[in-house]
């Protein structure tokens, strides 16, 4: 993007669209895609205006699944929130709960036992390939296949959902995290069940990438579609794999060293031309990152507590004050923002979404494309309504 | 025979007849098809079938697309362009007329007419017999064709395609 | 889990409900009455419209992955004849109100519902739909889909596993295999005197107006839970 | 009456309904198809001739097809410009398109 | 990165006359932050964001805070010297006094190419009826669009140059903003099996005259 | 009855129409006698994600279909004139085949001319 | 179609036909032309309603394994009623006509749609003696009455009056069109060499095996193979299969045309999508994969209507395979394909075609010379051509963060 | 060249079509009502109540309606109240027990805290999972004698956990009594306690 900055800043206006229109062009149709509409991934909207096939408008529409989490969060106690956590970005509980859990302890001071950060780096890999692996699917279901990628992705998310469910005792709503630590501690047996997976996944990784990686159709799909400026994409806050691919290198597992990361050797692939293949590959290949992570995980993984034994399930009260803790979600930075007043309920409670806030970008990257392409770029920045309007 | 002559008379007339005076014109456009396939099917009757077949492919396949594309792309933003207004009603009559007095002077002519030859089987002509004729005797005529359709495609587009920039003197 | 892991008291639990026998005596012999081919119509009309449910490709919040995870490999909605998930509701037969409903969303949900031909089913699924679940008490939840439209199934859960939503399917099934294609017992869709339209709400300034439908929901009477007096 | 003059007959009615439409439709689309049928009506004549002359000669047939042809490049160029005309007139009233003159 | 102290004064060195105030955090985090005033917000975030030295290019997060009226009651000791000449006594007096409310907007900035944060910025309005506009800054970051329009419709902050300022989660015809602390609900209560608190009110205040108890 | 070589294809076309139409009458006999019908202005409205319909749908289109559509136009009577020519290909004279070359070769170039133009192209 | 003399072990051969002039026999003679007719039309109305019925299931299963779950299995044994609970439910489904609609089309376009799809069926040779009508253009008659089924797409999603059926309505008018043309270039070639329209004498130029294995279908000839692969993928974009799926993409337009389609009558446009895939994908046997004739001598004990009825289902399994695999073009790459890609090489491959029959006399040495222009007559424009298609396009190297 | 990752991805589709008749793994499809899928051991859905015995559920619930678990409820869908008297509980001290103890699994978000907060390990969560119903009110509020299953039920779907929890509960019980033996002891002239019920203990 080489305009100086204050054009690139602002949004697209909408009012200029009749001017670029040919007046012979035809008739602008107005068309809203969703709330309820097969590609848009839940209950988001996004009145399009179309020249033929081509967007010249779109509007995101939010809200519809706007579920006051944050109110909620304020009128329950800090341990209470933890299950609400889950129901954010809900194919990603585990994430979700480590980010509240770690603006927590940042908030209270609670240190947490090295056992308890490699599982909670085990738990968050994992995720990251269950969310990848279905955000592959549902990006590939988008472009027009027919159900095949996506199952082949539920297929191996039910392989980690089976390991989830067995250690945390629920399939997607996991509330694992405690301030200062785990729940439960894993036995040998869910370990070597994690090892297994690791070791298969590069397998299935394989295939995928055999069914459709190579595929000239998705390829001439998505190569160019939707392309992010870097300079656009760090204005507008854009974090995660969509970052990534504009060729930032941004990874706060890098970035802020949160949790048992430093330890670990992993390398952060970068897209150069920010489309939506970028975007899918550098998420196939940071699946790719993340086995790599497992491995060491579960080769270091040390013993000891997984609780800090200063944490207190009930009565928990930390001192006035206000903590922001991030991680690198697999969408992207999730954040919470707690302030305290002393009391057992935060003063106030903000989830920093990484879905909602990429979308800031969706008008840009899809104007001038079509219809067609606007579902694969909404597909590939990949959001969770659950986590845009909370 | 007779009788399927006159169903296909009916048909081809009362759909081309209708088709004419509906407001409606994509309504008119589908009932035009219909009266081409009633043709088509006379072309059969006659035992012509090469021709029956080729005038559903072309005026059933490819003209009615045409014809549909340009209804929707000319679709005028306000229904009531299709209205008559009271200047052109002596028009219409006067075209009703003129039509009308066409029909009955040919209709007569056929009439009076007494034609020699009225043969019952109809003549034998297979596909190999019409590539044979067209490549030899009508290749001049088929090259002619080949130069019209040619022109006519050149033609349509450059017309009908948008100009990328429109220049000024486009527009007198 | 086995029914020898039911509850010993398990007569007063759920499972058993009177949907789940598919006809009694007593209807069957009514319906001889009313003749051998309103028997064997109804049968065919029902075993042909419970094998063939197909749900609207609608999903509102966490319960739609489990949903459309019900839908593939490992539980494979398919096997009962319900994978086509059709986008319209002009195809669907089977509305899976699967996550949240919030105010704001509530009146698309039934213009869905209303816009879908019958005979149609809807399954309340997971806490939410049935009543607001866990965020019922927001501002902008609608505590229960049930409040606006009939719901059929109610299967409770955050989320409830594919396995459970599977055998809501199956209960649904037994449902509709129940429904008498005449009489009184007759569902909605075959009756004339029975309205099938629920009016949607508007937005209003501070919430729905109205709040519920009352035609299809009333608040349980007399309250059932003792209450502190 | 024979078949042919009955053949005629039907060709020369479809002929004056092309003729009426072509007449009195200001619509320029409908006055294509007008003209669209006149062309077919004489396309008739064609066939019925050849059908009932019972000559060997196949001209008839072929002459069809060449007709056809033209039909076809009077339809793309005909309708191509109907449209041409609706962009710069917004209208496809034949009695708008008078003013291409000027 | 600099500490909130050195960057004030920068600023101050480099905004003559604007208000910028450090507001520390007690907490463990020690997120510190600083309190802007609203006339050179923008000029500041500009600042911010190109200054060479922080760079702070990445707007995380924005988001309100309400700060509703506050009666305080502050006990000041005052020592009265006894007019007897014996030992001062200590009197306490009790003063109520009310807090003005506030609505606060919260900015965590980031620098991804320097790799530093986050620093806080927070604005308030004058109060929380009819001063709540505050400077927008989505001409500085584009991740303020949505989030200063979230900040809108559930806290009623309004936001000069924001280039599309609607509601973003509720409807439009809505006109309460749900997140701040005085938000009643709508009432739309019927029944609820299990009521609790605020429920266990309304549930009363709906079925006066509740059903006898059936106790076993 | 004569047996007529194309009075197959009508009775197969009548057949075929009425088949479509017969089964849609036994569901219109389903309605009849036991599912009353109940329309509604809600139900019978136009279907747009869940949203009431704003605007209507017949509008004016872009020109660039037509263009799609006079091409195949063309191509349709080309391919129409070279099916007999395909037929008596293997009995046909040299000079013959050079006609039905630059035939083809006139009409390759007006292919070869539109996309030069970009005229193939989808916009 | 009157059957030739019967040699005594090819009873099963011409069972179908017998059994109908035996129930035709016992009617009046003048209403023997009508029986027969009717006999016919309900035959292969039946036998392609059940292949609809079981290919839809077949499909469901198939797509099913394909993605590693079993299919519909309890709807009867295996299964095997799904498609008819289907019906039922579909029979019994209200009907929605939106009140905006134009009613008359909307109730015409499936009607319409059906009849057309079944045409085509009246000149296929199912078998050795198994075909409805004879005809000197039959290949002509069978496109003649596909070109009309736009013409019900576009009533569908017109009528409609919803925004993604109109636009599914402009789209499935301008991938039909764009992909009849290859559709017929395809076939051209073979009637050059074939030097007939007409189906059966199609079938009968492939017949006999060259050292009594290799069967001569013009599949297996550079220029057939060329104009075969050309041929499904028009047959796949003409019958608005996945990848060509545009006009009711799921996840783009709803359901596309069909979004307000609800009931029996949507249950027509699915009959009529199987009808003309079955159509298009018979005519593929009879013009390249030599109808119903046995791949080899030795088989040809098998009646002719199974070696067809093994062709069209293999044929029918590809389609259902490719669905399951590949994701969804979009327009502009559809159109491109159709007029850059497969326009040019079909009329390359006329080329090819003519100088292979003018080569037929080549022998020895020559006939190598033969094979090897021909092949690269094929293989070189795809290759040009598919490079220019694909331009710009191809996989990617990543680099990774340096820290 | 043009269509290799077609055919690629075709390749890979064949080979699952193929391979879903002979590789377990390639069709990991469970007939669910037929077959009942093996829940791990920690599974939850909604909680039940623990009573020490299966004949009398009522009388030997260990819950004493303390309401914590109503109080740290994120949903708040426990409904608790206290009994006007008291009655002995397994270790047979008096206790009050909850008179009403109601649960809505139409509002449960199944999130296991009240477990993890019951001081009296008298709150587990049930694995039950086929509870889809035709009526909301009537089926999914239930009250305390449907959440009454006995310790043997619990031990039958949570083993290891169950056995933890009794042997903690033995644990505590040897050291009340200790204690109270210790207390016994001290004050030698005292008379014995009263006879424990034969209720207690674990039901392994």
């Amino acid at each position: 993007m080489s305009a100086p900055d204050s054009s690139f800043l602002a949004p697209p206006a909408g009012s200029q669209v009749r001017a670029v229109h040919d007046e012979f062009h035809g008739d602008l149709l107005e068309v809203s895609m969703g709330p309820h509409h097969p590609s848009t991934h839940g209950v988001f909207r996004m009145i399009v205006t179309l020249d033929g096939e081509t967007i010249v408008k779109l509007k995101p529409v939010f809200g519809y699944l706007h579920r006051n989490h944050e109110k909620l969060g304020e009128n329950t106690s800090y341990l209470a929130s933890m299950p609400y956590t889950d129901r954010l970005d809900y194919l990603n509980s585990m994430t979700n709960n480590w980010a509240y859990a770690l603006a927590v302890e940042r908030l209270a001071g609670l240190a947490v036992p090295a056992r308890a950060e490699y599982l909670r780096v085990i738990l968050a890999e994992l995720t990251r390939l269950l969310n990848h692996s279905c955000l592959a699917g549902f990006l590939l279901q988008d472009c027009g296949c027919s159900g095949t990628p996506l199952m082949y992705a539920f297929r191996e998310r039910e392989k980690i959902l089976d390991l989830f469910e067995s250690l945390s005792g629920s399939r997607m709503m996991c509330n694992f995290q405690r301030f200062g630590g785990c729940r439960v501690d894993p036995s040998a047996d869910w370990l070597a069940g994690v090892q297994q997976l690791t070791d298969g996944y590069g397998a299935f990784l394989d295939e995928f990438e055999a069914l459709l990686t190579g595929n000239e159709i998705f390829m001439a799909r998505t190569q160019g579609v939707g392309r992010l400026a870097a300079p656009l994409a760090i204005s507008a806050g854009v974090t995660g794999p969509v970052l990534r691919a504009s060729g930032v290198a941004h990874d706060l597992r890098k970035v802020d060293g949160y949790g048992a990361y430093p330890q670990f050797d992993f390398r952060v692939p970068l897209g150069d031309h920010g489309d939506t293949y970028d975007r899918y590959m550098v998420r196939i290949l940071e699946m790719r990152e993340s086995i790599q992570i497992l491995r060491q995980a579960l080769a270091r993984l040390p013993d000891g507590p997984i609780m800090d034994p200063k944490a207190k399930l009930r009565g928990f009260r930390p001192k006035a004050g206000e903590a922001y803790g991030r991680i690198e979600g697999p969408k992207g930075e999730i954040g919470f923002y707690l302030i305290s007043d002393g009391s057992p309920n935060p003063y106030r409670y903000r989830v920093r979404p990484p879905s909602f806030i990429n979308l800031t970008i969706l008008e840009d990257l899809c104007l001038g494309h079509t219809v067609a392409d606007a579902v694969i770029i909404l597909g590939s920045v990949d959001i969770v309504l659950g986590e845009v309007d909370r | 025979m007779i009788l399927a002559l006159l169903l296909i008379t009916l048909l081809i007339l009362a759909s081309a007849a209708v088709a004419m005076v509906l407001r409606n014109l994509i309504h008119s456009a589908l009932l035009l098809v219909l009266s081409w396939c009633g043709i088509a099917a006379f072309y059969l009757w006659a035992g012509a079938e090469f021709v029956a077949f080729a005038q559903i492919l072309v005026y059933v396949g490819a003209i009615s697309m045409v014809v549909l594309f340009a209804v929707l792309l000319t679709r005028p933003a306000r229904d009531a362009e299709l209205s008559v207004p009271a200047v052109t009603v002596l028009r219409v009559a006067a075209g009703l007329m003129a039509a009308g007095m066409v029909a009955s002077i040919l209709g007569l002519a056929v009439l009076t007419t007494r034609f020699s030859g009225a043969a019952t089987r109809a003549p034998q002509l297979t596909v190999k017999d019409l590539g044979a004729l067209l490549a030899g005797p009508h290749a001049a005529a088929l090259l002619v064709t080949g130069v019209i359709l040619t022109v006519a495609l050149l033609g349509a587009v450059l017309i009908a395609a948008p100009a990328p920039a429109p220049r000024p003197e486009d527009h007198s | 889990m086995s029914d020898a892991a039911l509850p010993p008291d398990s007569a007063a639990a759920p499972a058993a409900t009177p949907a789940s026998e598919p006809i009694t005596p007593a209807q069957r012999d009514d319906l001889r009455r009313q003749g051998i081919l309103l028997t064997s119509i109804e049968e065919l009309y029902n075993w042909g419209r419970s094998h063939s449910v197909w749900p609207l490709n609608f999903g509102l919040a966490c319960c739609a992955i489990e949903m459309i995870a019900a839908s593939m490999a490992r539980f494979d909605i398919a096997r009962f004849g319900s994978e086509v998930f059709r986008p319209s509701p002009r195809q669907a037969d089977l509305l899976i109100v699967s996550g949240t409903v919030t105010k704001k969303m509530a009146p698309q949900v039934i213009r869905l519902w209303n816009q879908m031909p019958e005979p149609k089913y809807c399954i309340a699924m997971g806490a939410c739909a049935i009543s607001g679940g866990p965020f019922k008490q927001g501002y902008n939840v609608l505590k229960g889909i049930d409040r606006f439209i009939p719901v059929d199934i109610f299967i409770p859960g955050c989320p409830p596993r594919p396995e459970a939503l599977l055998h809501g399917l199956v209960q649904l099934q037994a449902k509709i295999r129940g429904q008498p294609l005449t009489g009184p017992d007759a569902p909605r869709h075959l009756r004339s005197d029975v309205e099938c339209n629920c009016p949607i709400p508007e937005f209003g300034a501070h919430d729905l107006v109205p709040t519920q439908n009352p035609t299809v929901w009333q608040p349980p009477q007399p309250i059932v839970r003792p209450d502190k007096a | 009456m024979t078949p042919l003059t009955l053949c005629l007959l039907l060709s020369c009615g479809l002929f004056s309904v092309g003729l009426a439409a072509a007449l009195t439709r200001g619509n320029a689309i409908l006055v294509l198809l007008g003209v669209e049928l006149m062309l077919n009506a004489a396309n008739l004549n064609f066939i019925a001739f050849w059908r009932f002359s019972g000559g060997p000669a196949s001209t008839g047939v072929v002459f069809v097809l060449f007709s056809l042809a033209v039909a076809a490049a009077e339809a793309a160029v005909g309708l191509a410009l109907v449209i041409a005309v609706y962009r710069h007139q917004q209208s496809i009233r034949l009695q708008d398109a008078v003013r291409l003159k000027g | 990165m600099e500490t909130v102290e050195q960057i004030r004064d920068r600023l101050l060195a480099r905004f003559p006359g604007a208000t910028v105030e450090v507001r520390s955090n007690p907490s463990p985090s020690g997120q510190h932050s600083l309190l802007l005033g609203a006339a050179t917000a923008r000029e500041i975030a500009q600042f911010l964001r190109d200054d060479p030295a922080l760079r702070l290019d990445q707007c995380s997060n924005v988001t309100g805070v309400d700060w509703p009226e506050k009666e305080v009651v502050e006990t000041t000791k005052t020592t009265v010297p006894d007019p007897a000449g014996g030992p001062a006594k200590v009197v306490e007096q009790k003063s109520r006094r009310l807090e003005p409310g506030c609505l606060e907007v919260v900015y965590h900035l980031y620098s991804i190419a320097l790799r530093h944060g986050p620093l806080v910025l927070r604005l308030r309005t004058g109060n929380r009826t009819d001063q709540v506009t505050l400077p927008s800054l989505t001409p500085v970051w584009r991740a303020c669009e949505f989030q200063e329009r979230e900040v809108f419709d559930l806290f009623g902050v309004r936001f000069e140059g924001h280039p599309d300022l609607r509601r973003i989660l509720m409807w439009d015809g809505f006109q309460d903003h749900p997140m701040r602390r005085d938000y009643v609900e709508p009432d739309d209560y019927e029944w609820e099996p299990t009521p609790h608190g605020a429920v266990l009110a309304k549930a009363k205040r709906h079925y006066p005259a509740p059903a006898p108890a059936a106790k076993p | 009855m004569t047996t007529h070589p194309y009075a197959f294809l009508a009775l197969f076309l009548g057949v075929a129409l009425a088949f479509p139409i017969v089964l849609l009458g036994v569901a219109q006999l389903w309605f009849w006698f036991f599912q009353p019908a109940k329309p509604s202005p809600m139900k019978n409205d136009v279907y747009e994600c869940g949203l009431p319909p704003a605007g209507d749908s017949w509008i004016q289109f872009k020109a660039h279909y037509y263009l799609y559509a006079i091409l195949f136009l063309i191509f349709d009577v080309e391919v129409l004139f070279l099916l007999p020519f395909a037929v008596a290909f293997t009995g046909l004279p040299t000079g013959a085949l050079l006609a039905m070359l630059a035939f083809i070769l006139l009409l390759a170039e007006g292919l070869v001319w539109a996309w030069h133009r970009g005229h193939l192209e989808w916009k | 179609m009157t059957p030739a003399a019967v040699p005594p072990d090819r009873w099963l051969e011409l069972a179908p036909l017998q059994l109908r002039d035996w129930v035709t026999g016992f009617l009046p003679a003048s209403l023997q032309w009508l029986a027969t007719g009717l006999i016919t039309i309900v035959a292969i109305l039946a036998v392609f309603g059940l292949l609809f019925a079981y290919l839809t299931l077949a499909e469901r299963k198939i797509l099913g394994r394909i993605q590693n779950r079993p299919g519909p299995n309890r709807t009867g044994w295996f299964g095997l009623l799904q498609p008819f609970a289907d019906g039922v439910k579909a029979l019994t489904k209200e009907d929605v006509v939106p009140r905006q609609a134009d009613p008359v089309l909307h109730y015409l376009a499936p009607v319409v749609l059906v009849a057309l799809s079944l045409l085509g069926f009246a000149v296929i040779p199912f078998g050795r003696h198994l075909v409805a009508v004879e005809l000197d253009a039959a290949v002509l008659y069978f496109f003649a009455a596909g070109a009309a089924t736009e013409l019900a797409i576009f009533m569908a999603g017109w009528a409609s009056r919803n925004k993604y059926a109109l636009l599914a309505a402009m789209r499935a008018l301008a991938q039909l069109i764009s992909y009849e043309l290859p559709l017929l270039l395809a076939f051209v070639p073979v009637v050059m060499l074939a030097g007939t329209l007409s189906t059966t004498a199609i079938v009968a130029a492939q017949g006999g095996w060259t050292l009594g294995v290799l069967p001569h279908w013009f599949v297996l000839t550079p220029w057939g193979f060329a104009g075969f692969v050309i041929f499904m993928i028009a047959a796949l974009a003409e019958s608005n299969r996945s990848p060509f799926d545009l006009p009711e993409a799921e996840s783009e337009l709803i359901a596309g045309h069909l979004t307000e389609y609800s009931g029996f009558k949507y249950a027509l446009f699915f009959m009529a999508e199987y009808f003309g895939m079955c159509a298009l994908c018979g005519m593929a046997v009879t013009l390249f994969l030599g109808g119903w004739q046995a791949p080899c001598a030795a088989l040809e004990c098998i009646p002719s209507y199974a070696w067809f009825g093994a062709k069209l289902l293999t044929l029918l399994l590809g389609f259902i395979w490719i669905r399951a695999t590949l994701p969804r073009l979009r327009m502009d790459q559809l159109t491109r394909l159709a007029w850059k890609f497969l326009v040019p090489l079909a009329l390359i491959n006329l080329g090819t075609a003519a100088f292979w029959s003018l080569t037929a006399g080549w022998t020895g040495g020559l006939q190598l010379v033969r094979w090897a222009v021909a092949l690269a007559l094929v293989a070189g424009p795809f290759v040009l051509l598919g490079r220019r298609l694909s331009r710009g396009v191809a996989p990617r190297v990543y680099r990774y963060a340096s820290s | 060249m043009l269509g290799t990752g077609l055919l690629q991805g075709l390749a890979v589709t064949a080979k699952n079509l193929v391979g879903s008749f002979h590789d377990p793994a390639r069709l990991p499809t469970l007939e669910y009502p037929e077959v009942q899928p093996q829940l791990p051991e920690a599974y939850r859905n909604f909680p039940f109540l623990v009573s020490e015995s299966a004949e009398d559920p009522m009388g030997t619930l260990r819950c004493v309606a303390c309401q914590i678990c109503e109080k740290e409820c994120p949903p708040q869908c426990i409904y608790i109240e206290k009994s006007k008297d008291k009655k002995p509980d397994a270790a047979g001290k008096q206790q009050i027990f909850p008179a009403v103890f109601v649960i809505d699994t139409s509002v449960c978000m199944s999130c296991q805290i009240c477990v993890e907060v019951c001081p009296f390990e008298s709150i587990k969560m049930d694995q039950v999972f086929a509870i889809a119903t035709t009526e909301r009110f009537g089926s999914l509020l239930l009250t305390r004698e449907q959440l009454a299953k006995p310790n043997s039920y619990y031990h039958q779907i949570h083993p290891t956990e169950a056995a933890e929890v009794d042997r903690r509960l033995a644990a505590d019980r040897q050291a009340a009594e200790d204690k109270a033996k210790a207390a016994a002891a001290a004050k030698s002239a005292a008379p014995t306690p009263p006879a424990k019920p034969a209720t207690g203990g674990p039901a392994a």
